[in-house]
């Protein structure tokens, strides 16, 4: 079994016009056992960059802990909000980094925020096949923040019902310029 | 004894004539070929002969290309099922079982039937290796047939459980995955009994098989009682499969006249309205505490 | 063989006195004045600007956040506000380590630094510059604005030895023994936020040397709790807010001089 | 269980007998109210390389009955070859083609026969049914089937299925108030594969077929079920 | 040549180190005054507390800290290095019962602590705590209270009672006068109350009461019971001025042994300070530099 | 084999554990205490590698002591689970990780809630209404999914323990035949008799 399958979980971002979008499921299990159905794995990181962490949920957390950590020391330091691909580089170092053990991180980043950063979409995690097939059908470019929604929403939601570790409830964050939008959607619950 | 030395002398008249009726039965050649007598799982020969590979240990051939738990990456993804109870009450025998099969993580099918209708009087369920069941238990309804003709009467679940473990037992060891409940309703009245592939036979009044049966246990269990009315007897099979986290529940009642088809329940919308018709009546645990801190409310209002 | 008596140890005098405490008690009583009022619901800080001039450039001012605009007040972290009279470059020093400090404690524990917690972290710091070798104390008195859960809203004071307490009104800097009078005559304990602007800005304008206040003079803070998230805001005011506060709290300059005068 | 998994890692295995390989491609059958679609990919490959760009991996059996498989290439082919002679033995036999659900429990059997040294093949079976209707059966490699509306099978089967599942069994998706989703789709929104049998039930439109690009009819007469065969060049690589 | 370079040199820098203690000493004096009181099977800590400002929090104003369920400290000096120096103790007492299960004994701790400021005293580069602590405490599965007295120089000795910072000359007079073995809780608690008027003027509101009665049992007086003893004393200080002045009238001869006894006990410093001022003395040169040093610093 | 529950209700955390001390296939004890008070409003039930829990439900017990003692209050049991989690995943990179898997129930008199946090060995934490650790989850979880309820009085709260208890002896092959309860509410830490 692999690691990332040990607690599930899936994350996908999409582009749109003006907008982006970021979805993942809820779910966080033992393996087969589900332990609970509202582990976040999407993290805000600054008003305009989210952070989606599929994997392994320790390290979920400590990652999450660690960026946190990584972004305030920065901002004061600098004492500016972190840029979105600056952020990027932060994330490919951090997961670089020797962490002293014999098991290195495993998690998958996807990097939102930046506008132009990926053309159409990323995904992650246990769904990702799922999510990629999807996501492949139902993008389109230059969707407006509605259709984006409906887009990402559709595409987390069948791509989950055929994973068994990811599920239980899904959460979509549309960004756009001046605003964020967080919906929790009504998912299976299987 | 005799029978024995026969046929494996290589001289006298007996084997003469096996190596003859061999020659005529020959699959490529003969005239069975012809008709449904054809090929693999032809009655006429007693069970049926299986294509095993020549290796030492031909098990562990099979168990390195197709046990997924060992090898997450072998190539041979045999479907496998999850969840499947069944229980004997007052008014008969409830069947319930879930629609996932997995293959790894990927969920191969969400509509899975997993209990066979053997008859119109006896079900058999589905855990462990989805074909392995389906063959097996299609293959006894064959028996059972055949028994009901020979006998005029219908083959008790005690006889047709039996069977099917004497069935499976002699391929032990060779790989066979299955955990079935055989249930049915006979002169003794309505009747469970479980069956693997190790073997093992069991009668019993409440049985839970595969891998999500310990918690489908858990809520049958605590709720489960000789006396409970049909309704109640059919709502314990739902929320005990809706535990499990399946996409569908399928359930059966079983009643001396034969078994009858109670509903396929997606577990969506029992999760989040219940079986009926009422929005927000449904099982989950989330819609349950937001009903139950709800409600007070409501009668204030 | 000198050596070690050149290295500035801060050492006990004959009297059993800390000199070099001392001296940086002394120059804070200098600086700019920093006041802070503690109410029910929230605490309120001000500061008396010493760096003015025409030619300052001040574009550079962000808003919210961590600010570097501020030249007494700052944001220490999401739930505490920190007022600093001394010296300036000690200042900048300790309030990176505050800041630190806090993050390391959000690191640790995932919640906001208790108030008295980092006022701790940084008064052991403070101490251990007045106990080395090789170092002199921090020429910097602090007040600490926060909330947590544990005491709700709460005002501290630090001083160059590492000492700190808590208070419901204080002031640090020049002329603090007036403006402490003046607090412990309008100081009611069951004072509101509103209350306490009123009281901060008008202590502020009877003790600072000038005749006349406004935003090239003064920094302004609030921390509140946010009556939707029930979480700690903290607000730095900008320059034209602190004016528009001043007007409104009928405190603006010229206008008023000038009426008087006429 | 963990156990379990821990000792049969450290038990001995037989390596040396592995008469299996992975051929690559992707296979899918879709069925409507009256025709199916089957469609598979014509590569053939082995790990990084391609064997061949025209191998294909989807067979007709009889008129209405088309069967796609996919898997170690080699089983896939000798599978095909052997259902085919069975039928041909059933046409002597009964004189008519076999009926598709009989198909579909043939090849469970003769799967199934394979239990203790499977075929390395996932099969679908697509076409039209006594009554008309279109029907897909899908197969585990050892005969465990089921009848569904699509399905996909191969590298890309999940990438491909819940993509079908959000476009053909429209789930997870409310109606507009006052609609339902149709029953069946229709044939023109089925996409398009490198290579696709499309099975037509007796005496049903032909959808525009004739106008499709590179379209081939497979069946003699007009009057039973119709077999049409639609072979596209995609991306080269 | 050289060796008795070395040798002049670790001489007078053990001369500039005994005078810096010593000075630490000083700093401890001025602090507000802490006194101890061992009684039968109950110990009380008495502080002298600075007047609460107006708008001061008193929350944040303690001089007597909880080492352990069982061990207290009260400490006279300055006020920073007191609470470092307390918390090197808490790690000790939660490591202590971490590595070996049992909590600290009074004496360990005392020994910790004591050691701890010994080793400000002898590398280079740091300058001694300027405190001096009381510790008081209960042994685990003993009934037995413990009081125990550290000086900034890392001595620490047993008491049956003592004081410590400003004017604990006088207090300890008192005390030695006073205290008697097998002091009942109210004696005891009476008997810090006292000895701490003998330099708070301002009674009640200026005194902090801590009284141990077994182990992990710790209250703290309110206000309002020590107004109440503070009242009592004065009571019995009156009537004890009554029949004074009674006396007087009566006697004229007593008075002279009166006097006299008091100043014989005024000469009880301990030994270990005039060993100090000995070497204090040694270093005179150095400490008059030092002087000179800070003055051009100022 | 080990198992503990825990639960909250209305204004309280319960916690049970077996109390079997287990090596190998032998049973050293059968009234070991595996929920430790580790601050006056915070359980902590521990199981695992034996050896590694008692090592670490100490090291965490000193600490928040230390905590305590020195801020005059305690942690709240966010900021403990999270101490707690934190050291965990930190100790699974290093040489010898601790395998200790935790449920922690607690109540914060600064917001008058009561709070359980999962913890299993890797570090991984989810507050959670009800969690189970050990062979008593495969059983004990879709049970709590079914009869428990966040809002229940402390009886009914004991009443749905037993249920899972019950469960636990009823199916598990070798299931410990006692269990050690504590509440933790408002008023502290208390042991119940069941």
């Amino acid at each position: 079994m692999s690691i990332m399958e040990y607690n599930g979980g899936s994350v996908v971002a999409m582009v749109g016009k003006d907008c982006v979008a970021i979805a993942s499921d809820l779910r966080l299990g033992n393996q087969a056992l589900g332990i609970s159905s509202n582990f976040q794995k999407i993290f805000p990181v600054t008003d305009r960059i989210f952070l989606g962490l599929p994997g392994l949920a320790t390290d979920v957390t400590t990652l999450r802990e660690t960026f946190r950590f990584r972004v305030n020391m920065y901002t004061i330091k600098e004492e500016r909000e972190i840029e979105p691909e600056t952020f990027a580089h932060l994330v490919s170092s951090t997961l670089y980094e020797p962490t002293g053990g014999f098991r290195p991180f495993i998690a998958a980043t996807d990097l939102i925020g930046c506008l132009n950063f990926a053309k159409d979409f990323v995904v992650a995690g246990t769904a990702s096949t799922k999510l990629y097939g999807t996501a492949e059908g139902l993008w389109e470019p230059d969707l407006d923040p509605e259709q984006l929604f409906e887009t990402i929403s559709q595409t987390m939601l069948n791509a989950v019902d055929r994973d068994a570790y990811s599920g239980w409830g899904v959460v979509v964050h549309v960004i756009e310029k001046d605003k964020v939008t967080t919906r929790t959607l009504k998912g299976r619950m299987d | 004894m005799n029978s024995l030395t026969n046929r494996f002398s290589t001289t006298g008249p007996l084997s003469e004539l096996k190596r003859a009726q061999a020659l005529v039965e020959n699959e490529e050649f003969s005239d069975s070929a012809w008709g449904s007598e054809a090929g693999f799982g032809s009655l006429a020969k007693g069970v049926p002969n299986f294509t095993v590979p020549s290796v030492p240990d031909p098990s562990a051939f099979l168990r390195l290309h197709t046990d997924d738990h060992a090898d997450p990456n072998c190539r041979i993804k045999i479907q496998h099922g999850t969840t499947t109870l069944a229980f004997r009450f007052q008014g008969g025998v409830i069947v319930a079982v879930d629609s996932r099969a997995t293959a790894g993580s990927y969920v191969a099918s969400g509509t899975v039937k997993k209990v066979i209708e053997i008859n119109p009087y006896l079900l058999g369920t589905m855990a462990g290796g989805a074909a392995d069941c389906q063959y097996w238990e299609t293959y006894l309804g064959i028996h059972c047939r055949l028994h009901e003709l020979r006998n005029h009467e219908r083959i008790s679940v005690s006889a047709a459980s039996k069977y099917l473990s004497n069935l499976v037992y002699s391929y032990k060891g060779m790989g066979l995955s299955m955990g079935t409940m055989i249930c049915g309703w006979d002169k003794t009245g309505p009747a469970v009994f479980y069956v693997d592939s190790d073997g093992t036979r069991l009668k019993g009044d409440l049985f839970s098989v595969g891998s999500g049966s310990t918690f489908a246990y858990g809520v049958l269990d605590q709720g489960y009682r000789w006396d409970l009315t049909d309704e109640e007897a059919q709502e314990l099979g739902r929320r005990s499969i809706y535990c499990c986290r399946t996409p569908r529940c399928l359930l059966w009642l079983t009643l001396e006249d034969g078994w009858k088809f109670i509903g396929n329940y997606d577990i969506s919308k029992l999760h989040y309205d219940g079986p009926g018709e009422t929005p927000g009546a449904g099982y989950g645990y989330d819609v349950r505490i937001e009903r139950s801190t709800a409600a007070p409310v409501a009668v204030q209002a | 063989m000198s050596r070690r008596y050149d290295s500035r140890t801060t050492i006990f005098s004959p009297e059993g006195r800390l000199y070099q405490i001392e001296y940086a008690m002394e120059a804070i009583s200098h600086a700019g004045t920093v006041l802070g009022v503690l109410a029910k619901d929230g605490v309120v800080l001000a500061a008396e600007k010493k760096v003015t001039g025409k030619l300052l450039d001040l574009s550079g001012a962000k808003e919210g956040g961590y600010g570097g605009s501020g030249e007494k007040i700052f944001l220490l972290n999401s739930n505490v506000i920190g007022g600093v009279a001394g010296l300036t470059a000690d200042a900048n020093s300790l309030i990176n380590f505050a800041r630190s400090a806090a993050q390391q404690h959000l690191l640790q524990y995932n919640e906001d630094i208790p108030v008295e917690l980092l006022a701790q972290r940084l008064c052991d710091m403070k101490q251990g510059y007045t106990q080395y070798g090789g170092l002199r104390p921090f020429g910097v008195s602090l007040l600490y604005a926060g909330y947590d859960s544990h005491y709700q809203f709460q005002l501290y004071h630090s001083d160059p030895s590492g000492n700190y307490s808590g208070w419901k009104a204080t002031c640090i800097g020049a002329n603090n023994g007036t403006a402490q009078s003046l607090l412990k005559q309008e100081y009611k304990d069951d004072i509101e936020v509103k209350a306490a602007i009123s009281l901060v800005l008008k202590t502020m304008s009877k003790t600072m040397d000038s005749t006349t206040l406004g935003s090239e003079k003064l920094e302004f803070a609030v921390i509140t709790l946010d009556p939707e998230t029930k979480l700690p805001k903290a607000k730095i005011y900008r320059p034209d807010e602190i004016d528009k506060l001043l007007e409104a709290e009928g405190l603006a300059k010229k206008e008023d001089d000038n009426a008087m005068r006429t | 269980m963990p156990d379990m998994v821990a000792l049969s890692r450290q038990q001995p295995q037989e390596r040396q007998f592995n008469p299996y390989s992975e051929n690559g491609g992707t296979i899918l059958a879709i069925s409507g109210a009256d025709f199916s679609v089957i469609a598979g990919d014509t590569r053939q490959s082995e790990g990084y390389s391609i064997q061949t760009r025209y191998a294909p991996k989807v067979f007709r059996l009889t008129d209405k009955a088309v069967l796609a498989v996919n898997g170690f290439a080699a089983d896939g082919n000798m599978f095909v070859k052997q259902v085919r002679q069975r039928l041909e033995w059933y046409r002597h036999a009964h004189a008519k083609d076999m009926p598709l659900r009989a198909i579909a429990r043939l090849i469970q059997t003769m799967l199934y026969a394979r239990r203790f040294f499977p075929y390395y093949v996932y099969n679908i079976l697509g076409g039209i049914e006594d009554d008309g209707s279109g029907a897909v059966y899908s197969f585990d490699p050892v005969g465990s089937y089921e009848r569904e509306s699509c399905r996909a099978a191969g590298a890309a089967q999940s990438l491909v299925q819940p993509f079908l599942d959000n476009q053909i069994y429209f789930k997870n998706q409310v109606p507009q108030p006052g609609m339902t989703h149709p029953k069946h789709l229709p044939l023109g929104t089925v996409g398009d594969g490198l290579e696709m049998f499309v099975v037509l039930a007796k005496g049903s439109p032909l959808y525009g077929l004739e106008n499709f690009d590179g379209v081939q009819e497979m069946t003699s007469t007009h009057e039973g079920e119709r077999i049409f065969v639609v072979r596209r060049n995609l991306k080269r690589d | 040549m050289r060796l008795m370079k070395s040798c002049l040199k670790s001489v007078c820098a053990l001369g500039a180190l005994q005078s810096s203690v010593e000075y630490a000493l000083e700093a401890v004096r001025k602090g507000t005054c802490a006194v101890g009181v061992r009684g039968k099977d109950v110990v009380v800590l008495g502080v002298e507390k600075k007047s609460v400002l107006q708008l001061q929090d008193p929350r944040t104003v303690r001089k007597v800290a909880m080492l352990d369920d069982h061990v207290c400290l009260a400490f006279a000096g300055l006020t920073a290095d007191g609470r470092v120096l307390i918390d090197k103790a808490r790690i000790e007492c939660q490591s202590h019962r971490l590595t070996v299960e049992d909590p600290v004994t009074v004496e360990y701790i005392t020994r910790h602590i004591a050691g701890i400021q010994q080793r400000y005293t002898q590398s280079g580069g740091v300058r001694p705590f300027g405190i001096s602590t009381l510790i008081v405490g209960f042994d685990p599965h003993d009934t037995k209270p413990h009081l125990y007295m550290t000086e900034p120089s890392g001595i620490y000795s047993a008491w049956k009672a003592n004081a410590i910072g400003r004017s604990s000359k006088t207090v300890r007079e008192f005390l030695e006068k006073n205290h008697k073995d097998d002091l009942s809780r109210e004696e005891s608690i009476k008997l810090a109350v006292k000895s701490l008027l003998e330099v708070v003027q301002t009674g009640a509101k200026n005194i902090e009461i801590s009284v141990m009665e077994s182990y992990g049992k710790i209250t703290n007086l309110d206000l309002a019971q020590i107004e109440a003893i503070v009242a009592e004393i004065e009571r019995e200080k009156e009537a004890e001025a009554e029949r004074k002045r009674s006396r007087l009238a009566a006697t004229a001869a007593g008075q002279a042994s009166m006097t006299s006894r008091t100043t014989e006990g005024g000469s009880g410093s301990s030994s270990e300070i005039n060993v100090l001022l000995v070497l204090r003395f040694e270093s005179f040169e150095i400490v008059y530099k030092e002087q000179k040093l800070l003055r051009s610093y100022r | 084999m080990e198992t503990s529950f825990a639960i909250t209700g209305k204004g309280y955390v319960l916690v049970a554990s077996d109390t079997t001390a287990a090596r190998s296939i032998v049973k050293m004890k059968t009234d070991e205490d595996k929920i430790k008070v580790i601050s006056p409003h915070l359980l902590m039930a521990y199981s695992g590698e034996p050896g590694d829990t008692i090592q670490f439900a100490e090291y965490v017990e000193r600490n928040l002591r230390l905590f305590h003692i020195r801020n005059n209050y305690a942690l709240r049991p966010s900021a403990a689970a999270s101490w707690i989690r934190r050291s965990l995943a930190q100790s699974l990179r290093s040489r010898k990780p601790y395998s200790v898997n935790l449920m922690l129930g607690g109540f914060d008199v600064t917001t008058d809630t009561p709070h359980l946090y999962w913890v299993d060995y890797l570090g991984t934490m989810t507050e959670v209404p009800f969690g189970a650790h050990g062979y008593g989850a495969y059983f004990g979880l879709s049970l709590l999914d079914r009869y428990h309820n966040p809002e229940a009085t402390l009886e009914e709260g004991i009443e749905t323990l037993k249920r899972c208890i019950n469960e636990v002896s009823k199916r598990l092959v070798v299931s410990p035949e006692k269990y050690k309860v504590k509440v933790v509410d408002k008023d502290g830490t208390r042991e119940i008799e069941l």
